[in-house]
């Protein structure tokens, strides 16, 4: 087994990381910015280095620096978390070429699945479905307006180094390409250094389905089941589900067989996830993220297998602990991102301080976190401050369990997508698994939902008490100033407030 | 139960304004409120340790607090501005209210209709980040929804639209510039002013 | 279904059956005490009410007060949780009388197993081996002393209308039966308004395992498996888990039977638990608890049954939702009790206003808590602030889980449980699972444990670090007064200290 | 990394008393300490909202650091008393630590030789609660471990007895006093001492 491993990442994965590598006594090597200084992930891992200023390209992105401390605190492994530099594969190739094991594919693997069009090229001849659509990176924006005529409207532009809907574009109509194609070209630029751009047929109202792979050195790959992340803001998942909401039981195995095969056209170890697009009973892939995802927690919950467990055994030469047939499948979870973002407020980026910080708890809850009271929400890096997860014996079980926890849950001093997921465990369709990728368009009632009689009342009692209390000379007229709105608090309700439910 | 709220004076008499509604609330000294006339038990408790411990101050974020209405349970959070301003958030609603003595609600209700403004309210910045985009000139026209800007905060971009038909005044924003929360980019001229 | 339910408790049970009453649609009714305003399980309940001043007696004890409320509010149940009222026949009675569903056993079943005689009568009658002594209180201290040379020291005392270790005395030597028998009247008295004491042989290294049980109105019992509880101080259980660490299969089908078997014997209905005594084989009924007990999360994790829904599902007259072979038996579940105790110091009651509160979180980790920064935790309660739950593959994979949530949790302001519960999750008869309930009294090393000499230094530099900022002066020979020592600040490791870990 | 404890004066030394034992500490201006010699990289960094934030103020029940030693990882809070007095918690360990600069360290060792003290110490109540039972009279010779009183906190009765062989000397409390914790309940005189 791996005896110690460098941590290359932040906020909640990097937590999560440190404490199963606890868990199997493995050494953790935590690394910081000047800002997270005093972040979870340092204070809980056995050791912590500096590695430079905020900005993630002269820190966390910083290959030498991150290598300089891996070699100096004689790190026998390095796991990259997910985003930052885990799906780089010439971070994997340095690692391992610094002799230290990266805990993750191969760097060959990365690559292939790293370039979209490559990725696509390999599953056409594994037999796994592809969307229609380029296979090779556009040369402009007059090449792309003649591909997407061809392919026929809708259409996405997509980064070929992208991910996480970075360096996307949907477009709708022939004269908006030119200026898509140069947003995604521009926004792969700024987040992947790789501008290239390739072109899809766009499904209208797809399901986005991904499986849960894991392979190991000795050739041996399994799935995990299915996890269903449809609800999704700006392409950004906003909450995941495993199982499926309606998967069949023949669909849960073609599509576990089809995800696997993709891992076999690459000789896959690790875990790993195939994403695919699913509509009308037919499944598209859409792409391989080699790398743990933000979402495995769903995953774990019914399965019971702990993935970073996993992953740590792999990455030191074990063969998986379970066949695929051992591999349970018991109950349901669903998994809620707790964001920085007003999502009343066209899902703004949210800043802060983290003030009263309240968890919840009881059976079949989990909270997985990268904040603390005093934590600084800065706009450097993701707004995720953590994840929010509810198992239970079946789906409406745990949309009910989330729905206790969400209420449970204060964030003070920053704004987060909570009340909003709040609603949508609360709203019909949703409850009835009515879900595809264009759910939140669809609902915009979301967004300017009233506030109902009893809480109305509730809030004019306490304003009126808390005024009272506050003592005379308050509410008298010498005072005149109007009262100063603060951002957070919107006139929520108010014919003034139009839903912006994509902040566009 | 409600020794918080009964002070000496008794039945004071407020105008509640909140999510566009007015409200009459009599804060009795016998535990009760009235709340448009009708009656409700009422018990406000601070479930800060500020309060309940003296030993601890929490400021800014808005303090947490328990209300009992009729026995109904809420854990609210409230942050007092001026004026009689209440910033409220219960079951992660956000609302603000004006709380005034009945006098008081009169004087600036009088007051706020001289204000009244038609203008095209100024785009300004909605978060920190960076102008990657300027996609219109000064004087030109443009369309409600038509994007403006395009910010750049947390690696997305941000398309800021007009909010109504106006002529772009005065551009305050380069391609290039870092920007702070609030910062005034665009002004407006109503379509066809000067 | 119950649509409402009257919650007759505090702290973390309350919370905790609010939790699943919320889950079930069915409205939760708080009750409150003068300085439990503020508490968690009034914010988080849909209503709640106060009943009185702080002193039990007169708010969480008081039956008519407590009906009062439950009528007013229109409860259609009453759930007792654990402890005040949970095995009070007669409030079982009354809350019948009232036409509410009492959420628990019939008040005839908690009566006969209330009388610790009574119950012992029942169990030899049922064919459930129970340990040698008297089946009837003692009249006197003299009485107590003839049936204590018949039965052969070490014999134990106890309250005949006892539980939870009060009113209990160990005597070692004759001389010592009559002191022990008025303190263990006495604590009868104070605690239950009942003074009968009987006796019994003392086991000498016994472990204590209990059944979890659960029957229905339809004549249905079936039992959850064990629990083993061996980790006490003061007869009062600290450390949990499920299943028992070294019970075989043979011995956990027989003991369940057995738990069975004396369920039948009382036609049991609801959830409830048979505690044994179990020693080189043999094992011994101890008690019948006619209640939800504070453990019974570990079961929860193990067999992933929701017990409190059990409750509810049972008390609405439904049958029980899995037969005996349904039930699953999971990995391994441990559960810390979180207590406001000082444990280094004769594990003296403490107090305080929590301050700084992080729950740890991440895979296989549950909080159920009752507290939240500025909860006051005075001498009035039970000392337990929550409990903190691993959950693992096996008993290994548990115990290092939850060595990393201890190390995790933080509890600023009050003395806790906490530090002694990480050293024992580190302690090698504790992780070979070598325990009984001497278990404390046989490592007095844990008490006296050395400070690593890698923390030291860090305690030596933490200490400079912080004079050092300080700034000039405060290190200067000008300050005369020496330092005020802290309560919470034991000297830790120096020799004037001497363990004291059963308090006297 | 070590910004906040490169102060502008280099080197200062103390003597940090902890556990029984004396530690000899330099702090350095270049962001490591020698601490009996022995150097090291360190950096504390407060984790409180107070520090970090400038908004929030816990004061009492210490405050949260981080302390990176030649990388070591540790998260422990802190109080500060009198005359170089802190009361550190790690690890859920708690350990008072006295630091001394050279001089005052000298002058402190010297005076509390002059107090050593060999009297019995007195019984205190160890938590608040209520007088169950007196077991011993005034001027009564006990043994160390003799029970001299019960005291019932939390529904349990705690037994309180001689800390070693003495003669009761002064009872200061009866069954069904209501006792705080800390007050004075007996004092003691040598065994055999009038």
């Amino acid at each position: 087994m791996i005896k110690s491993v460098l941590v290359a990442n932040r906020g909640e994965i990097a937590l999560r990381v440190i404490r199963g590598a606890r868990e199997l006594g493995i050494r953790s090597i935590a690394v910081f910015s000047e800002p997270d200084r005093r972040a979870p992930h340092v204070l809980h891992a056995d050791e912590a280095y500096p590695i430079g200023p905020a900005r993630a390209a002269d820190s966390y992105l910083n290959i030498d620096r991150l290598l300089d401390v891996a070699r100096r605190a004689g790190a026998h492994a390095v796991h990259p978390g997910y985003g930052f530099l885990a799906e780089r594969a010439d971070f994997a190739d340095a690692v391992t070429a610094a002799g230290i094991v990266f805990v993750g594919p191969a760097a060959e693997t990365i690559r292939a699945m790293g370039d979209k069009t490559e990725a696509r090229r390999r599953m056409e001849a594994a037999g796994v479905p592809v969307v229609p659509g380029t296979s090779e990176p556009l040369a402009s924006a007059r090449e792309a307006s003649g591909v997407a005529n061809e392919v026929g409207f809708p259409v996405v532009l997509k980064a070929a180094a992208g991910g996480g809907g970075k360096g996307m574009r949907v477009v709708r109509r022939p004269e908006e390409v030119p200026g898509g194609f140069n947003a995604a070209m521009r926004e792969a630029e700024a987040a992947f250094g790789d501008g290239r751009v390739y072109v899809e047929r766009f499904l209208d109202r797809p399901r986005h389905i991904e499986v849960q792979l894991f392979g190991d050195s000795h050739g041996n790959i399994v799935h995990l089941y299915e996890r269903e992340c449809s609800i999704q803001r700006r392409h950004q998942k906003l909450i995941e589900e495993a199982p499926s909401a309606l998967l069949g039981e023949e669909e849960r195995h073609s599509m576990g067989a089809a995800a696997v095969r993709a891992a076999r056209a690459v000789s896959y170890v690790g875990a790993g996830t195939v994403e695919f697009l699913y509509q009308d009973g037919e499944f598209f892939f859409l792409e391989m993220n080699t790398r743990l995802q933000v979402e495995h927690p769903v995953t774990e919950m019914v399965t019971g297998v702990d993935l970073v467990e996993w992953q740590f055994r792999v990455a030191s030469g074990q063969a998986l602990p379970m066949r695929q047939h051992e591999i349970p499948l018991e109950g349901h979870a669903i998994e809620c991102r707790i964001t920085s973002e007003s999502p009343f407020d066209g899902f703004l980026p949210a800043t802060g301080v983290v003030g009263e910080l309240e968890i919840p708890g009881g059976p079949g809850v989990r909270w997985d976190g990268g904040i603390a009271r005093g934590t600084e929400v800065g706009l450097h890096y993701d707004p995720l401050l953590g994840k929010l997860i509810a198992h239970g014996a079946g789906r409406e079980a745990a949309v009910r369990r989330m729905k206790g926890a969400l209420r449970e849950l204060t964030v003070g001093g920053v704004s987060t997508s909570a009340p909003l997921l709040s609603l949508i465990m609360d709203e019909p369709d949703f409850r009835a698994g009515r879900i595809s990728t264009r759910y939140l368009e669809e609902h915009p009632e979301l967004f300017r939902a009233e506030v109902p009689a009893a809480t109305r009342r509730a809030l004019v009692a306490a304003a009126a008490l808390l005024e009272h209390r506050a003592g005379p000379g308050r509410a008298s007229p010498r005072i005149r100033r109007a009262a100063t709105p603060l951002s957070r608090w919107a006139r929520v309700g108010t014919a003034t407030d139009s839903p912006r439910p994509n902040g566009r | 139960m409600t020794r918080s709220n009964a002070t000496s004076r008794p039945g004071s008499r407020y105008v509640v304004s909140l999510l566009g509604e007015r409200h009459d609330v009599e804060v009795r000294s016998d535990g009760t409120v009235l709340i448009d006339g009708r009656p409700a038990r009422a018990s406000l408790a601070s479930t800060n340790s500020a309060q309940s411990a003296g030993r601890e101050r929490v400021q800014g974020i808005g303090d947490g607090y328990s209300l009992l209405l009729d026995g109904a349970s809420f854990a609210l959070r409230a942050h007092g501005g001026r004026g009689g301003a209440w910033h409220l958030e219960l079951d992660g609603r956000c609302v603000s209210a004006e709380v005034l003595d009945p006098r008081a609600h009169r004087i600036r209700r009088l007051s706020a209709k001289a204000g009244a403004d038609s203008k095209v309210a100024p785009l300004r910045a909605p978060m920190p980040g960076l102008v990657v985009q300027v996609a219109v000139d000064e004087g030109q026209e443009v369309e409600a929804g038509d994007t403006v800007l395009i910010v750049e905060a947390m690696k997305m971009e941000n398309e800021l639209r007009a909010p109504a038909a106006a002529r772009v005044k005065r551009l305050l924003a380069a391609p290039g510039d870092a920007v702070e929360k609030g910062q005034l980019l665009v002004e407006f001229a109503e379509a066809g002013e000067a």
